[in-house]
């Protein structure tokens, strides 16, 4: 990653918006597509006034679409332009699996390399928001099933604006899932063009005692819990997984080799999330003979997310309950 | 329901008033100041914390929820959209549960689980709210089937709003329920804009009605501000419907009056526009129908919209004071066997 | 499971087809629904002759439109019909996520319990046939992940026939995935009524050395490395999954206490496929403390499956590359 | 392509001699005889045994896909089916390496990873079969909108069969294409059957060129066992969309002579109706009409054919002698990074 000097606070919609304008300043072929992306600023307000500066013909409002509207971005990819295609919640794209699964993802491959489809699709996720069941999915283990796709999950600003950088320069199709509740946190973020390789997880925090793998809003609770261990005098090592596919197994497998434990902790359901790719991806790895406890895994409860404020917190992990189980863990507790 | 006697001949009054008795017109006066009431708590609760997340009111758009469900009974079927309350309440929803299930209580529709976007009354045939565009197309195709092969007389009604109609969903669901026959009438809500994209901008038919010719079914188009011309079109859906000859649809052109959601900004439409709308109130104009026809006079509208504004005040206070889900009980009602 | 007397041999497609009838015989509002089902027979011959039995208004041959076809056999679950939807190819349950995740699966939930969709989805999958990467992938982790759904897989005639016939009196929604390649394999198959329960796997060998949970086809090659290896003196118990969601923890808990040792096979793509699953309930549970050698898992390559015959038999695990794994385990190679 | 003299006013010769060299309708008669041939020889080969997996044949719609592609530069796109290998060959594809890709050769199109369903040749122009009905559509779109936004003149044709009309996917595509007035033309090879089942039974419309006016666009019906006929439907909408007015819809009329599939036991046709439309040979009936005009002798004709026969043997021949892809290389070509 090669960040220039210059650093501002922006928020993590900011930091997209900025990522998308300055590939769009680079590259005419960079366009944006997706349902109320243009005078209306997004869902979420993270294409906000792109419109304004790049015009209706680069920042295109699709018909509510959605199999038809991912279609449309990979055929274009297909043949010369960079479409990020925006669903304006990630749930939406179960309607358009079979243009990111069975086209986008394989056409390189059926095609035996002769063909490339350079498209990146938007996914705001997550839960936390009182829109209930249909609208706060946690769906990237599916994608990260998927061969040919590549799928990042940023947890910051700054990477939200490097993943989206990296993910336009990908010559594959990239998913980009964005937590809602991270659209308004700030951080620092680097001037100028940078990307964030997709692939690499990054330790938040060092620690020798236990190793916490966390994604997306998690990585924040994670850390919260890390804090209230440091004053009990354990060190936990927070790493952000940031790649969901492919996985860093390097960053992962090196820390559980140094501190013996492991927990993971996503929103998605915990039965089939990535946690379980994770625990075993060590369960099978030289690391295995480090372990001193059992890998934990923490996620969303089987159920869809409920409209009830109170129950929708308690249908995916808070920071409690991660310093919980990672207590737990430490004390041999499980 | 209650039937008018027959109309005569020479008979030119709007088709509601000839087809629907003083006690059924009145109701319906009440259930369209009922929505707009309730949808104004709705609002207001929100503004004060009681409400989480977003909603989508219907206000303006009374006349088609109401005008559509005239002649529904309690056996037939609706499936609704994002901005159903109108259709719940014109289906004849309890607005004390719904104003529970904003709030989240174990006494709403969904006992909590679902809020504004799945309110619900299987029993009264309503199957929901939808909060996926288009989402409802085939769930009502597969309701009118179900009723066709079980040999039940009732019939399934669709809304779905302008935006919907540029999904597959519509396509599929169309064309089966043609090719099936099947007793299902078709309900474009037409209030121009799919969020912040006009008609204009996201379909490229002049009138949504236009595309039941390629299902071949009839399509029509009326002013849906005009409770009577929504009732007159929509009956005439129901019962070519009921009669075995198959699906309709109905475009009902509206407009609402209220951002998209809570978050609208409105920036595509202008000021010009939506007073020109709402100075073309559904519910003034039907209550000036009402009395101009001798079926009320103004004191016994005012009534009517005196009962509403109880009736909401009423169904606040009950949700108020209904409890809250039990926190511990997340994975309650996944399935029919799931321990809470 | 309450099988009766009589027993014969039946190919895995004419047991599905047996269940059909029967639950056609004994409940008028079961329906079967897909394209070509009818006077065609389905691609597959599973439906067969069953249009001429009970005719096309039970037997409906619908429009080549997934979404749209899946949410008729959803909303007709809703309001009294239970039908049995086919996907021609389970490949194409990718336009109809939707209505299977938003609406199906959910719809109990979100309505507060006052719903039930008793729906079946039939999925035939996975590769071997030749038809290339939009005609043999195997999703059913997919459907794992999701709150709501019960996924069965049967790996022989008797549990093809008792599975879709427990999917059926389940009031909730069931996907049943059935191996292309399974359809002509015959075994023996009680007569009349009966239901295999769903959430239950079940020993098909008994062993002391060796956990091998293999799913679908897989068991069935499991089975023959197995038999290999018994040769060698080593005995492997091989667990047959049959239902992914819910997973039968007891009973491969209780074989791993004993074994010490686990290995998963599945045709599904490794990364995130069910295997993970596995392997992580194994380490976050007390067997973990059981465990000798590290938990192997065996599953498609990362790759779309290829049309050349020699590249897609190396696409997914074969009996030699089982046999390898599990010597390597008990052998502690790993 | 060598164009014609421009044609006199009174003209009346059928279309395509009108407006094509003689060269031209030489190259397209021997481009119907190939795809058949070539056809046969695929089948032949899938009998004994070199052909892996299943085939769909587009025996009998030669002059569909011949007459849809004349007027296409190599700069142009097409999108095709699962039915898909007469586009190939008249988008100019090489049959020795469609061979080697049935047969599984690392000399195939699709270094034998595709096979039948995902033949493609993007530096023609031809985007890529397709094993998903309908999945062509919302791509060839997306090539138009590419052309349009960088400026590049070429257009896009979409074949798709009459099953495929019914997927949500056509709906989508068509709306976009029409509101954005992209050049695109959509083709539909209506061979009245989608696998087992026939357009009467699965689409509510009496044609499928009746549903472009639901996008708004022009649709026309044509005898597709007629190469004029398709060229002259085809060549007019290619020109509208080259000039900005947007897609348009041409729906071949014609009939498909073999099973859907390998595995079709055809229980769903009567032999009379297969025998009624063999009867209607494009290829014969093309080849009739060259003579008439003079274009070309009954012995020119059949030099033609020989050169087809030929071209099919050596194809097979350089597929036969082809190497196979190496077994190690399962994950070659899943990203452009992927290690063999
Ligand atoms: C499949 C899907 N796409 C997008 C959305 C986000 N969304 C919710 S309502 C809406 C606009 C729908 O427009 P219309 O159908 O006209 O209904 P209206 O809101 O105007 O009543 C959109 C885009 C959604 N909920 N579902
Ligand atoms: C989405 C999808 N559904 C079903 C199939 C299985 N299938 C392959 S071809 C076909 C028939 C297609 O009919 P049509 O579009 O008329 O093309 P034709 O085969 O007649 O050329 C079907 C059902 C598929 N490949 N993709
Ligand atoms: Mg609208
Ligand atoms: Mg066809």
């Amino acid at each position: 990653m090669n960040a220039p000097a210059g650093i501002r606070e922006l928020s993590y919609a900011e930091a997209l918006r900025e990522a998308m304008a300055i590939a769009m300043e680079r590259d005419p072929a960079v366009i944006l597509m997706g349902e109320d992306i243009g005078v209306y600023g997004g869902a979420f307000q993270v294409t906000g006034d792109l419109i304004d500066r790049f015009g209706p013909d680069r920042v295109m409002d699709t018909p509510i679409a959605e199999l038809g509207g991912a279609g449309v971005a990979v055929g274009a990819a297909l043949t010369g332009l960079k479409p990020i295609y925006e669903f304006q919640f990630s749930d939406f794209a179960t309607l358009a699996m079979e243009q990111i699964v069975n086209q986008a993802a394989k056409l390189r491959y059926m095609l035996g390399g002769e063909a490339a489809v350079p498209v990146v699709f938007r996914m705001p996720a997550g839960s936390g928001t009182g829109a209930a069941a249909q609208h706060s999915q946690s769906l990237e283990a599916w994608f990260g099933h998927v061969p040919g796709l590549k799928v990042v999950q940023p947890a910051t600003p700054e990477d939200a604006k490097g993943l989206l950088l990296a993910a336009l320069a990908d010559p594959d199709p990239v998913l980009i899932f964005e937590h809602k509740l991270l659209y308004k946190l700030r951080g620092p973020v680097p001037e100028g063009y940078y990307t964030t390789p997709i692939g690499q997880a990054v330790i938040r925090r060092p620690g020798r005692d236990l190793t916490i793998v966390a994604s997306a809003i998690m990585v924040h609770r994670a850390l919260e819990a890390a804090e209230a261990l440091a004053v009990e005098g354990v060190e936990v090592e927070v790493i952000d997984l940031r790649s969901v596919r492919p996985i860093d197994r390097d960053t992962i497998l090196g820390s559980v080799r140094r501190t013996g434990r492991l927990l993971v902790v996503h929103e998605a359901v915990k039965t089939l999330g990535i946690g379980a790719e994770i625990s075993a991806m060590v369960a099978e790895s030289d690391a295995f003979d480090c372990l001193d406890a059992p890998i934990l895994r923490l996620g969303g409860a089987e159920a869809p997310i409920p409209y009830n404020p109170e129950l929708e917190r308690a249908a995916v992990p808070q920071t409690p309950g991660i310093l919980a189980a990672a207590r737990a863990l430490v004390r041999q507790e499980v | 329901m209650t039937l008018a006697p027959p109309a005569l001949a020479e008979d030119n009054r709007p088709f509601a008033i000839r087809r629907y008795s003083p006690a059924r017109l009145r109701a319906a006066l009440y259930q369209m100041i009922l929505i707009r009431r309730f949808e104004e708590g709705a609002e207001d609760s929100y503004t004060r914390g009681l409400v989480h997340g977003t909603m989508h009111l219907s206000i303006g758009q009374e006349a088609s929820a109401v005008g559509s469900c005239l002649e529904l009974t309690d056996a037939d079927k609706i499936t609704s959209t994002h901005r159903g309350h109108g259709h719940c309440i014109a289906k004849g929803a309890d607005i004390g549960r719904m104003f529970a299930e904003f709030f989240g209580k174990q006494t709403g529709y969904c006992h909590g689980r679902g809020g504004s976007m799945h309110i619900a009354d299987v029993t009264k045939g309503n199957l929901g709210a939808n909060g996926i565009v288009g989402g409802g197309l085939p769930i009502a195709v597969g309701a009118a089937l179900a009723a066709k092969r079980l040999g039940r007389p009732d019939v399934t009604l669709c809304f779905f709003g302008d935006g919907a109609n540029n999904e597959g969903a519509f396509h599929e669901s169309l064309n089966m329920a043609a090719i099936w026959r099947l007793p299902v009438v078709f309900v474009c809500e037409n209030n121009q804009y799919g969020m912040s994209t006009s008609t204009a901008r996201a379909t490229a038919s002049a009138t949504i009605a236009d595309r039941a010719a390629a299902y071949a079914m009839p399509g029509v188009r009326v002013d849906g501000n005009d409770l009577s011309a929504v009732a007159e079109a929509v009956s005439t859906a129901i019962a070519r419907a009921r009669s075995g000859e198959g699906p309709s649809l109905v475009e009902n052109l509206t407009y609402r009056w209220r951002g998209h959601s809570k978050s609208d900004r409105n920036r595509y439409r202008t000021k010009d526009e939506i007073d020109g709308w709402i100075a073309r109130d559904p519910i003034a104009r039907f209550r000036a129908e009402l009395i101009a026809h001798g079926i009320l006079t103004g004191a016994d509208a005012d009534d009517v919209a005196a009962e509403a504004e109880a009736a909401v005040a009423a169904g606040i206070a009950f949700a108020k004071a209904s409890p809250a889900p039990a926190p511990t009980e997340v994975t309650r009602y996944v399935h029919a066997d799931a321990a809470p």
